[in-house]
């Protein structure tokens, strides 16, 4: 049964056209890839699912209802986490008062058990002993892990990750995966926008590829690696 | 943490109360409890400019209300026992608060600004023009033994610091923090932000209300110009912003030199408009020197002293 | 000779934390230079810090033997050295031709104007058609072009390209390259690209730096990037 | 009520609402273009007024010859606080509080303006006498100071002007890039603090314009500067940040409020009526009149 | 150049009972030396120096100990004046205290007096503080019955008294436009001359109070053409005053009886443009007061007054000078003869014994009110069409109280006859 689902999104930013037609649906407990050139749209697609924009047109199914016009702490509350791509912890806070006043505020409405305390999610994220440091004095995979720590202290049915292993090297990117892994097991359902296409095989049970307004492929990660338009508009034919 | 602020608040006001008595003739337990009354008002003031980034030029018509609750009952010559009538006050701000928070938190920065400062000279006009509300005549209270005042004033400074210190602390103070470090993340985590701002705003009304109704009491007179003027406005945030906004020590420490400052400075400088050159003098350096104010200032001086090496990315 | 020496460059935008951990590289004249690497691992910061935009904290930046670190980026851009930033670039509320007349801060440059506009609208010839336009009215590639546009009308000594792929479609991409090549051909200048297209950016490159975290990780040519597992793995994901 | 009264009263408020115009407009320049803050343009224009004063009273130059003077100097003192107060606090974000330094800046130098005048001029009004002060032009029974004619053509020239340096210098041309992308801007060689110094400076020089043209239709004393600061902000909040015909208006739309209170209502109340209109815009249009978004 | 006192030994006072101290004796006030009424707190100001210099060269001082003038400047924020006489009283140990005499203040100064029972002199017009501490402070005030205003007494006896002064026959006004200050003063005024000029048939057919500081009066002067009283009061500040009159003249409005206080209050700033005043030319068209009795040159404070005046502006006091004046001399005087600045021993000094200030009589009264009796009121009657009007002697006329009419004014304009 899809959890999430978007239908005919359409959106524009003055002349440029960034999306004409997006269908994506998404099942309970999977872990969902989404790739894409840069400017694809991947990150608007987050932004208009979190509600920070409106679509032009098109329909957001979030458990079954549809969610558009909704402000963004309510879709907060009701259970869609959110990581950033460009890193924005709250500086001034310690990487556990990110978490706390997300537990707080999103953590305490949303219908999601509460999986993880906060102390767990610090071990998971490996803050666990820079918890206690400001934010802004931490490194920028560190924010990183604020950002996660921060979307999974939201007890969120769905999370989305918007290139949260970025700049990680081959160790922790397994670390990573390991978590993503974790965190499906533990009945979440993950949505992450990668470029590493290592991860995006290891990990997602679907994956789909925007381009140019459209989704151009969607499938399992194998197949969709092998689709003639992804290799060419996103993988680049020269390898093969 | 918590324990070395209730034992330095503690301290602070025993402090405060032997100084008071030490002093003969009074003017040092006066002027202590003056500048006691700016510190709250700038406390409740510092929750909005300090931890939502909101700067307010129209505090002063908390403290008005708060001080002409305390007033009108006596002024129409009803019988009230006054310390309520200060809770009522500090409220009704506070509730007013709640009624403007719905056009002014609509814009954010400069015009918000220009709006609350508006709303001071909207508030003035309606004060001053109505002879209902003893405009220009002004409220004589009875006044009250003034050394229960100073402790009760000393006292409610101190529990209104240390109840910032700990609201800021709370998950209610974390959320005024994210909405200004990040808005957009703040929603993320599903903080409502015009009901947080709105928070902010209320309860820092209710603090400077109830600033206000002190204020009546101490000086046993209410009059618009006493209570609504721009320029309480201004000093009340002027404290904040010289210690240090969004620091509750630094607010409180702020409100303390700014009022001692202009004080001195009116004693030591007697050509007329002299203080303001230096008013605006030590505005200008402060600001030049550290953008944060004068306690994270020092405060981020005295870390480096300690230890330099910033931290490497890796 | 090196055109651009870039020495143990610390950098950062917060006092605190550093985006640039002593990085080094150098760039000899007429060379094209690739620099790759994943999302924030600072390859725009290090073009920035050259820029002068990002002021750096340590080290050392050579241009022509000559110190530039501590320039504002007007007199950098005066010298020569010219970026084209990864967002932006173009300047909405401006007409097309002025775009590209307000780039034009050399002398040099002030003086070759009309035949660097003329070399501009060869190249692009769209942007001609469209010069009393606003910026604002342009598509994403026309944006790039223009933005190219401008720092052809700089006459610059050292190029610096962020990224200019972003956002395009592969078509446009490949015809902007083509057009590149052909450009630095003509115009002889070394140029330092970074570019999320690894395949097209060591195509175009002759040298080629990785970058991870605030290091450089790996350098050679192009064909020796190419060939490196952890290239393949990470950056181009086979 | 008949309508000579009614009218003389539009004509009023269009007069001294054209002194608020000229200052909406320079506010529209730094705050509208490059996201200055200041709180001190009232202070520069008082300051400007009393310098008139000066050379009118001790020299006899008319104050409007005085601007010769006076408006290239006032260029470079505007150009020279951006410089030395202002720059530090340009690559501050918004939400990094560079609002707030810079209010609290400018607000500090303006106290500091504000202070000297006292000093030097004490508080007592002063007024410039030139002798077509109290000359009114007359049209069937309206009349109407010459002063406000020339305040309102100086409304008129200042914008033609400022759209012509937008539109036609490389100045201006820089300056919109600035405002459009501070990066993008430095990047194409464009010494960004130095556009921010000149739009500065030009936007004292029109303070100066409207210093003058106060003092010659009111008196002046140090503490009114404030006010005249707040009325262009006023301005350029109804008129929406950034348009300059938007802030013209809103500018006499200001003045014509005052005028119409003080005629039709309570003249007392005609600050509170302002705010309250104020604070009724920002609930049903946060972005001002005839602001974008 | 003055305040400052000179050489001469403080003589004994005959009626000193307690040991002559060598310190100082410290008056404390605020003054309004900035801010938009800073022309009124100057002058007040200078006057109250000017006292203390007489006092401390013509009486000895007070009891025999020098007087000293210690003042702060109030910058017309009221939100300053309780701290500002908290700190006289309890930091700088003040003797006694001087009211501000811009009137805003005054409700706030006395408050922190009150308990303090000390002698407070008020310059300007306040009731309020009587109201509401009768005696609690040994409350020296300048005004009695009439809170507001010295001359509004004068002015309303005029019109109440029409036809006793109309010696040119005119026809008697009938209705009256009050354009009031929205201080206490303001309200003071209201609240006594409306019911008075309503008892004698004059009808108020405008009533609007302003706040200082106006920033355009011609909606008000394109009203008052609509309506066109007969009269026009305008209890202003000196400022607004120049203003409104200015704006009269370019609208081309004038009443047939236009009487602006401010303008009364000092004529040399008046005319003066340099200190915000207008060019005669303008100042001519209106009706305005005045205030000065020419005997003042024969009192024993002649010297000081006229010196200084002439010094300063070679022109005469205003009632703002004199105001911050008679309230140092009275408190001297009195003290002087109490022999204390003690409240019982003032109190009964005060009650029982009559004073010259500036020349003028000067009682207080037994409730505690007082009353001075040197206001007067000069009118000036401004023909049909002022520019064109061949201005000598005879087209203005000035109108005394009955038992000052053999003394001759002194007019307004030195050149004037
Ligand atoms: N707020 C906005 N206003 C205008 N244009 C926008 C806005 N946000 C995104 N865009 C444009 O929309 C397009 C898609 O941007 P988006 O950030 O979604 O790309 P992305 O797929 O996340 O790319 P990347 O891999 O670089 O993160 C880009 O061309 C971008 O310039
Ligand atoms: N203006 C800024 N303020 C603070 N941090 C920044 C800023 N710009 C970039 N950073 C941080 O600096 C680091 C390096 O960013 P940079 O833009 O140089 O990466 P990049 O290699 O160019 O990445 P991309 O491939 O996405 O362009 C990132 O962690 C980023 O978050
Ligand atoms: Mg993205
Ligand atoms: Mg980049």
């Amino acid at each position: 049964m899809p959890i999430l689902e978007v239908k005919n999104l359409k959106k524009s930013f003055g002349g440029n056209q960034v999306f004409s037609d997006i269908n994506i649906s998404v099942n309970e407990n999977q872990i969902y890839g989404i790739i894409g050139t840069n400017g694809a749209g991947k990150t608007t697609l987050f932004n208009i699912i979190c509600g920070v924009f409106g679509p032009d047109s098109g329909q957001v199914i979030y458990k079954g209802q549809n969610i558009l016009g909704k402000k963004p702490w309510e879709l907060a509350r009701m259970g869609i986490g959110r990581c950033f791509q460009t890193v924005m912890p709250f500086k001034s806070m310690t990487p556990y008062e990110n978490a706390r006043v997300a537990r707080a505020n999103a953590g305490k409405h949303s219908p999601g058990k509460e999986l993880f305390t906060l102390d767990e999610i610090m071990e998971l994220t490996d803050l666990k002993d820079k918890q206690n440091i400001p934010t802004q004095d931490l490194s920028l995979p560190d924010k990183k892990n604020v950002e996660i720590a921060r979307a999974l202290a939201c007890n969120p049915d769905i999370v989305l990750f918007d290139e949260v292993s970025c700049g990680l090297s081959g160790e922790e990117i397994q670390a990573r995966m390991a978590l993503m892994k974790k965190l499906a097991a533990a009945g979440i359902t993950v949505i992450v926008i990668e470029h590493i296409m290592v991860f995006i095989k290891e990990i997602c049970d679907r994956v789909a590829v925007l381009h140019s307004g459209i989704v151009i492929a969607e499938g399992t990660p194998h197949d969709v690696s092998q689709n003639k338009h992804v290799i060419e508009a996103y993988l680049g034919g020269k390898e093969q | 943490m918590d324990k070395k602020w209730l034992i330095g608040a503690g301290l602070a006001v025993a402090a405060y109360i032997i100084f008071m008595f030490s002093t003969e003739g009074g003017f040092a337990a006066n002027f202590i409890a003056y500048i006691c009354l700016f510190v709250i008002a700038g406390q409740g003031w510092n929750l909005l400019g300090g931890y939502i980034g909101e700067i307010s030029f129209g505090h002063a018509v908390f403290f008005g209300i708060g001080a002409y609750t305390v007033g009108l009952p006596i002024g129409y010559g009803y019988d009230l026992p006054l310390f309520m009538l200060v809770i009522c006050g500090a409220l009704l701000a506070g509730l007013f608060a709640l009624i403007l928070s719905y056009p002014l938190l609509r814009v954010q920065g400069f015009p918000f600004l220009v709006g609350t400062f508006g709303l001071g000279v909207v508030m003035h006009s309606i004060f001053v023009n109505n002879k209902a509300l003893f405009a220009t005549r002004g409220i004589f209270l009875k006044s009250y033994d003034k050394y229960l005042l100073y402790i009760i004033i000393i006292v409610a400074t101190a529990a209104v610091i240390l109840f910032v210190k700990w609201l800021t602390e709370q998950n209610i103070g974390l959320s005024f923090k994210a909405v200004r470090d990040v808005p957009i993340a703040a929603q993320m985590v599903g903080i409502d932000i015009y009901r947080t701002k709105a928070t902010a705003l209320v309860i820092g009304a209710i603090l400077t209300g109830l600033s206000g109704g002190l204020y009546a009491l101490y000086s046993s007179f209410v009059h618009p110009a006493t209570t609504f003027e721009t320029s309480i406005s201004i000093f009340i945030l002027l404290g904040p912003y010289i210690g240090g906004i969004g620091t509750v020590l630094g607010a409180a420490i702020g409100s303390v030199i700014v009022i001692l400052f202009q004080e001195f400075s009116r004693s030591v400088v007697t050509i007329s408009g002299g203080h303001h050159l230096l008013l605006g003098l030590l505005l200008v350096t402060v600001m030049m020197t550290s953008r944060e104010g004068i306690y994270p200032g020092l405060r981020k001086l005295i870390m480096k002293r300690l230890k330099v090496k910033p931290i490497n990315k890796n | 000779m090196n055109i651009l020496e870039v020495k143990n460059v610390r950098a950062g935008y917060d006092p605190e934390v550093d985006v640039l951990c002593g990085v080094s590289l150098e760039i000899a004249d007429m060379e094209c230079v690739a620099m790759i690497g994943a999302n924030g691992a600072g390859k725009s910061s290090l073009l920035k810090s050259i820029s002068g935009i990002v002021k750096i904290k340590s080290g050392e930046i050579l241009f022509r033997g000559e110190r530039i670190d501590n320039l504002q980026p007007h007199q950098i851009v005066e010298k020569g050295i010219i970026q084209v930033p990864e967002e932006g670039g173009t300047f909405d509320t401006l007409t097309i031709e002025e775009n590209l007349n307000i780039s034009c801060h050399r002398k040099i440059a002030k003086e070759k104007r009309k035949e660097n506009i003329e070399t501009v609208y060869h190249f692009f010839p769209i942007l001609k058609t469209k010069r009393n336009d606003l910026a604002k009215s342009l598509s994403g590639g026309q944006r790039k072009m223009l933005a190219v546009g401008k720092a052809i009308m700089g006459c610059p000594e050292l190029l610096l390209l962020d990224d200019i792929s972003m956002g395009l479609a592969p078509k446009v991409v490949e015809e902007l390259y083509d057009m590149l090549k052909k450009l630095t051909n003509q115009l002889n200048v070394p140029v330092i690209i970074v570019e999320q297209i690894v395949e097209i950016a060591l195509d175009f490159a002759e040298r080629g730096y990785v970058m991870t975290q605030g290091n450089i990780a790996l350098k050679g040519s192009s064909q020796e990037l190419l060939q490196t597992e952890e290239v393949k793995k990470i950056y181009i994901g086979m | 009520m008949g309508s000579t009264g009614f009218l003389q009263s539009i004509l009023g408020g269009i007069g001294t609402g054209s002194i608020y115009a000229l200052l909406g407009l320079a506010f529209a320049l730094v705050f509208g273009k490059l996201r200055i803050c200041s709180y001190m343009h009232g202070d520069l224009a008082i300051l400007a007024a009393y310098l008139g004063f000066l050379g009118f009273n001790s020299l006899g130059i008319d104050p409007l010859m005085s601007l010769i003077i006076l408006i290239p100097a006032f260029f470079v003192i505007g150009y020279f606080i951006q410089v030395i107060f202002m720059k530090p606090f340009m690559d501050m974000e918004i939400w990094q509080g560079r609002y707030q330094a810079q209010v609290m800046v400018t607000w500090g130098i303006a106290m500091s303006i504000m202070a000297v005048e006292f000093m030097i001029w004490s508080g007592t009004y002063r007024m410039i006498a030139v002798p077509y002060r109290n000359t009114v032009a007359e049209l069937s029974s309206l009349k109407m100071p010459v002063v406000h004619i020339m305040s309102l053509v100086a409304v008129v020239v200042v914008y033609f002007g400022l759209n012509l340096i937008l539109k036609k210098t490389d100045l201006g041309i820089s300056l919109r890039a600035c405002s459009d992308d501070r990066v993008t801007a430095m990047l194409t060689g464009i010494n960004y603090q130095k556009i921010c110094a000149m739009a500065f400076g030009i936007s004292s020089s029109i303070a100066v314009i409207a210093g003058t043209f106060f003092a010659l239709t009111n008196q002046i004393t140090p503490s009114v500067g404030l006010d005249l600061t707040f009325k262009g902000w006023v301005a350029v909040i109804i008129g929406g940040m950034g348009s300059l015909g938007g802030v013209i208006i809103a500018g006499l739309l200001i003045g014509l409020v005052e005028s119409l209170t003080s005629f039709f209502w309570i003249p007392a109340l005609k600050n509170a009526v302002l705010f309250i209109g104020l604070l009724i815009l920002l609930v049903v249009k946060p972005s001002g009149l005839f602001g974008k978004k | 150049g003055c305040g400052q006192s000179t050489e001469s030994a403080p003589a004994p006072d005959p009626n000193e009972t307690e040991t002559t101290e060598n310190e100082p004796l410290v008056i404390g006030s605020t003054f309004t030396l900035s801010g938009p009424v800073a022309h009124a707190g100057q002058m007040a100001f200078e006057g109250a120096q000017l006292a203390v210099k007489y006092v401390n060269e013509e009486l000895g001082g007070i009891n025999g100990r020098e007087v000293v003038l210690k003042y702060y400047d109030d910058e017309f924020d009221e939100s300053k004046i309780p701290m500002l006489y908290e700190k006289l009283i309890t930091q700088d140990k003040v003797d006694i205290l001087l009211s501000p005499y811009t009137s805003p203040f005054l409700a706030a100064a006395p408050i922190v007096a009150k308990n303090d029972k000390m002698m407070f002199c008020i310059a300007a017009d306040s009731y309020v503080a009587n109201d509401a501490f009768g005696q609690n402070i040994v409350n020296i005030q300048m005004d009695d019955q009439w809170r507001g205003g010295m001359w509004w007494h004068d002015v309303a006896d005029f019109f109440a008294n029409f036809e006793k002064w109309n010696i040119k026959g005119e026809e008697k006004p009938k209705t009256v436009a009050i354009l009031n200050l929205e201080i206490s003063y303001g309200h003071e005024v209201a609240d006594a001359v409306i019911p008075f000029l309503e008892e004698n048939g004059y009808e108020i057919v405008y009533h609007e109070y302003f706040e200082p500081m106006q920033s355009d009066w011609t909606p008000i002067v394109s009203k008052l053409k609509e309506i066109q009283p007969d009269i026009v009061f305008q209890p202003h500040y000196f400022e607004d005053c120049v203003r409104f009159i200015e704006k009269c003249k370019e609208l081309d409005y004038s009443a047939p009886y236009m009487i602006i206080e401010g303008m009364g209050w000092d004529t040399l700033s008046w005319t003066n443009p340099e200190m915000g005043g207008l060019d005669p030319t303008v100042a001519k068209k209106g009706f305005f007061s005045y205030s000065v009795f020419k005997n003042k040159y024969e009192s024993e404070t002649k010297d000081y007054l006229a010196a200084y005046v002439a010094e300063k502006y070679n022109s005469i006091p205003g009632n703002d000078l004199l105001c911050g004046f008679m309230a140092v001399e009275l408190a001297a005087k009195a003290a002087n003869m109490a022999g204390s600045i003690e409240k019982d021993a003032l109190v009964k000094v005060l009650t029982e014994n009559e004073f010259t200030l500036a020349g003028y009589a000067y009682k207080m009264n037994a409730t505690g009110g007082n009353a001075a009796d040197f206001h007067w009121g000069v009118g000036q009657y401004i023909p049909e069409d002022i520019n064109t009007a061949d201005m000598t002697a005879n087209d203005w006329f000035c109108v005394w109280p009955e038992m000052y009419k053999e003394a001759d004014p002194v007019y307004p304009f030195p050149g004037w006859k």
